[in-house]
């Protein structure tokens, strides 16, 4: 017991030592990262944001895969960790995949509501467009209706902006096969006296 | 009756007290529409509303006004009288005191002493409420939830759209999408029946003063049967001020107010913008 | 610790003896599928994709909760399962919030005015309300403070009333979403007194 407190003693001040790093559990950080990143994510990137080494951080994955994996004695979970293509990334484990689809078919109607296609034509005339731009031409929020067009591969991010971070969205060549034509140039002109009185007429097309 | 429902004294450190409360100048900075206004001057003095004196506010007023000196402190200072105006317009008999109690007119008079009270007190419950939603919004904001693309080998899966408008069509969807969609304007009409044109009575108030003699505001009204029509005609004169039209000599507080034309320029079409705030 | 292994034991035993039930257990499906999600999912929908009863859906999320916040002697994790908005989804666990920071894309919105907040409150105590109501609540033209809400998608346009015309406005789940509640309910009760002073003060929350 003794020794145990000395220990304990001992990385507690440790930890004091460095007192900007983050006193945050490499295993729990990871969770917390991979839950909401986007992409897998490298080692490397991932022990920068943690503020551990690569060595540590890729111990403490393969104890998150044997956690999750139930190897341990603990939970076999409905989801897992693995490294693809460099990067580690939460994916749905394999025997769960018949309920996921069927859920996510369930999710995805073959047609875009109204809300959707409104959308769609706004980013069509007016790329490259922000989803705050888009809101305040529909008068909506307009967040999820934009995700479900990523989703569907008929706009794409076209780029950030540098100073706000705004992310300005362009369709793709997918919504021209869809139309069935071959450039943008193409789509009809839309009436001026429709398009944003702010700044004139260039780009509606 | 009326006098029942003044127990809530609005106490000095409640949330909606201006954090920076010096001088007039906060209230005017802070303030959201005659009700803030009314909330932030009762907050200030202690004051029950059915006890505030009107006087002393606009001395007040009148003394912040005297140590302005930027255009834009001034253009603030005119919405501030527009709106204070309004307000007044709007429940002057019910807060000025009316001694007693004798009869109907008067018992109509506290009951409408009464509602302006009540709508006070409504206006000051969805003020505090508005700080419990700042704070749970705040809080929110910082919270981060999954929301990632679907796994490649789900996409795939993905029903294939279908897909049927032609590019006449999406053009015709593009074109509904841009059409503004008309937030029909609701004005300050329900506050006081608009049925008169403040355009008009700036008219009138511009033939009255353009020849160059000053006139008195009580000049400027005399004839006028209507309350609707002196509340519009002294809006105009504010809004004829804020055009930087007019100028005015008062020489104390509810005193006289003396009206004077001091544009150098002025054309007909300046008048078609008077009262746009009002919706007539 | 004997005890344990033996309640472990009849568990497993317990789940043998019922073969004919879809081999998924009901936690592990919902950590499948709340891992694919991209909005919060409510009980309904997540009983329906699992075939289970909302009640054995509701009873698994509460057993979800407990064992990610690690009340049951399993681990604290970084990531936590919260209903927002009516909906099930995963988050990070807020103490993370500073680690996880730099992996999201969410932009956090530009605050509201307190004008706006004003409003928001009024539309969400009266709603489904008209502009010309919130109007004469807050003694002021609220047109362009409506719009901003709207595009921020915290309210919507409810329905028309047939005779006026008049927009009537009710709040969103997105604005449940954004308070970290799950209805309307949970609005903080504003004292009766100062509900509506216009007809009496029987319609106070």
């Amino acid at each position: 017991m003794a020794t145990e407190a000395t220990e304990a003693a001992t990385e507690a001040a440790t930890e004091d030592a460095t007192p900007t790093r983050i006193p945050v559990d490499v295993e729990r950080g990871l969770e917390a990262i991979l839950m909401i990143a986007d992409e897998p994510q490298s080692v490397v990137r991932l022990a920068t944001a943690l503020e551990r080494t690569v060595a540590e951080v890729r111990t403490a994955l393969e104890r998150l895969v044997a956690d999750y994996d139930g190897v341990a004695g603990t939970v076999r979970r409905g989801f897992e960790l693995r490294e693809v293509g460099g990067g580690w990334r939460f994916y749905v484990r394999g025997e769960f995949d018949s309920v996921v689809h069927d859920f996510s078919l369930a999710q995805s109607p073959t047609r875009l509501t109204q809300a959707a296609l409104e959308t769609l034509a706004v980013i069509a005339y007016k790329q490259p467009i922000s989803r705050g731009a888009i809101a305040s031409i529909r008068a909506v929020n307009v967040d999820s209706v934009v995700r479900t067009l990523l989703g569907r591969g008929l706009v794409t991010e076209a780029f950030s902006d540098p100073e706000t971070g705004a992310i300005h969205y362009a369709t793709t060549d997918l919504l021209l096969t869809q139309l069935g034509i071959n450039s943008l140039d193409e789509l009809p002109h839309i009436s001026p006296l429709l398009a944003d009185g702010s700044n004139g007429f260039d780009d509606a097309r | 009756m009326a006098l029942s429902l003044s127990p809530a004294k609005p106490s000095v450190d409640s949330t909606d007290a201006p954090a920076e409360a010096v001088g007039f100048s906060v209230s005017l900075r802070n303030f959201n529409g005659p009700f803030d206004l009314l909330l932030s001057l009762i907050t200030k003095h202690e004051l029950d509303i059915t006890e505030i004196s009107l006087s002393q506010v606009t001395d007040e007023f009148i003394s912040y006004l005297r140590t302005l000196d930027s255009a834009e402190e001034l253009d603030q200072a005119t919405e501030f009288l527009v709106v204070a105006a309004t307000l007044l317009d709007l429940k002057v008999v019910g807060l000025l005191p009316q001694g007693e109690l004798v009869d109907a007119e008067d018992v109509a008079l506290l009951e409408a002493r009464d509602l302006l009270f009540a709508r006070l007190l409504q206006y000051r419950a969805f003020k505090e409420a508005s700080a419990w939603f700042a704070t749970g919004l705040d809080a929110e904001a910082s919270r981060q939830f999954r929301s990632v693309p679907l796994e490649e080998k789900y996409r795939r899966q993905t029903p294939e759209l279908v897909w049927t408008l032609t590019p006449e069509d999406f053009a015709a969807i593009a074109m509904l999408a841009f059409t503004p969609r008309e937030l029909p304007s609701v004005g300050l009409d329900h506050l006081h029946a608009p049925l008169v044109s403040i355009r008009e009575q700036a008219a009138f108030v511009v033939a009255m003063l353009r020849s160059g003699e000053p006139m008195t505001f009580r000049q400027l009204i005399a004839g006028a049967d209507r309350k609707g029509v002196i509340v519009a005609r002294f809006l105009a004169v504010l809004e004829l001020y804020r055009g930087a039209l007019i100028g005015f000599d008062q020489l104390e507080p509810l005193g006289e107010l003396t009206i004077r034309w001091t544009a150098e320029s002025f054309s007909d079409d300046s008048l078609a913008n008077l009262g746009a705030d009002y919706g007539n």
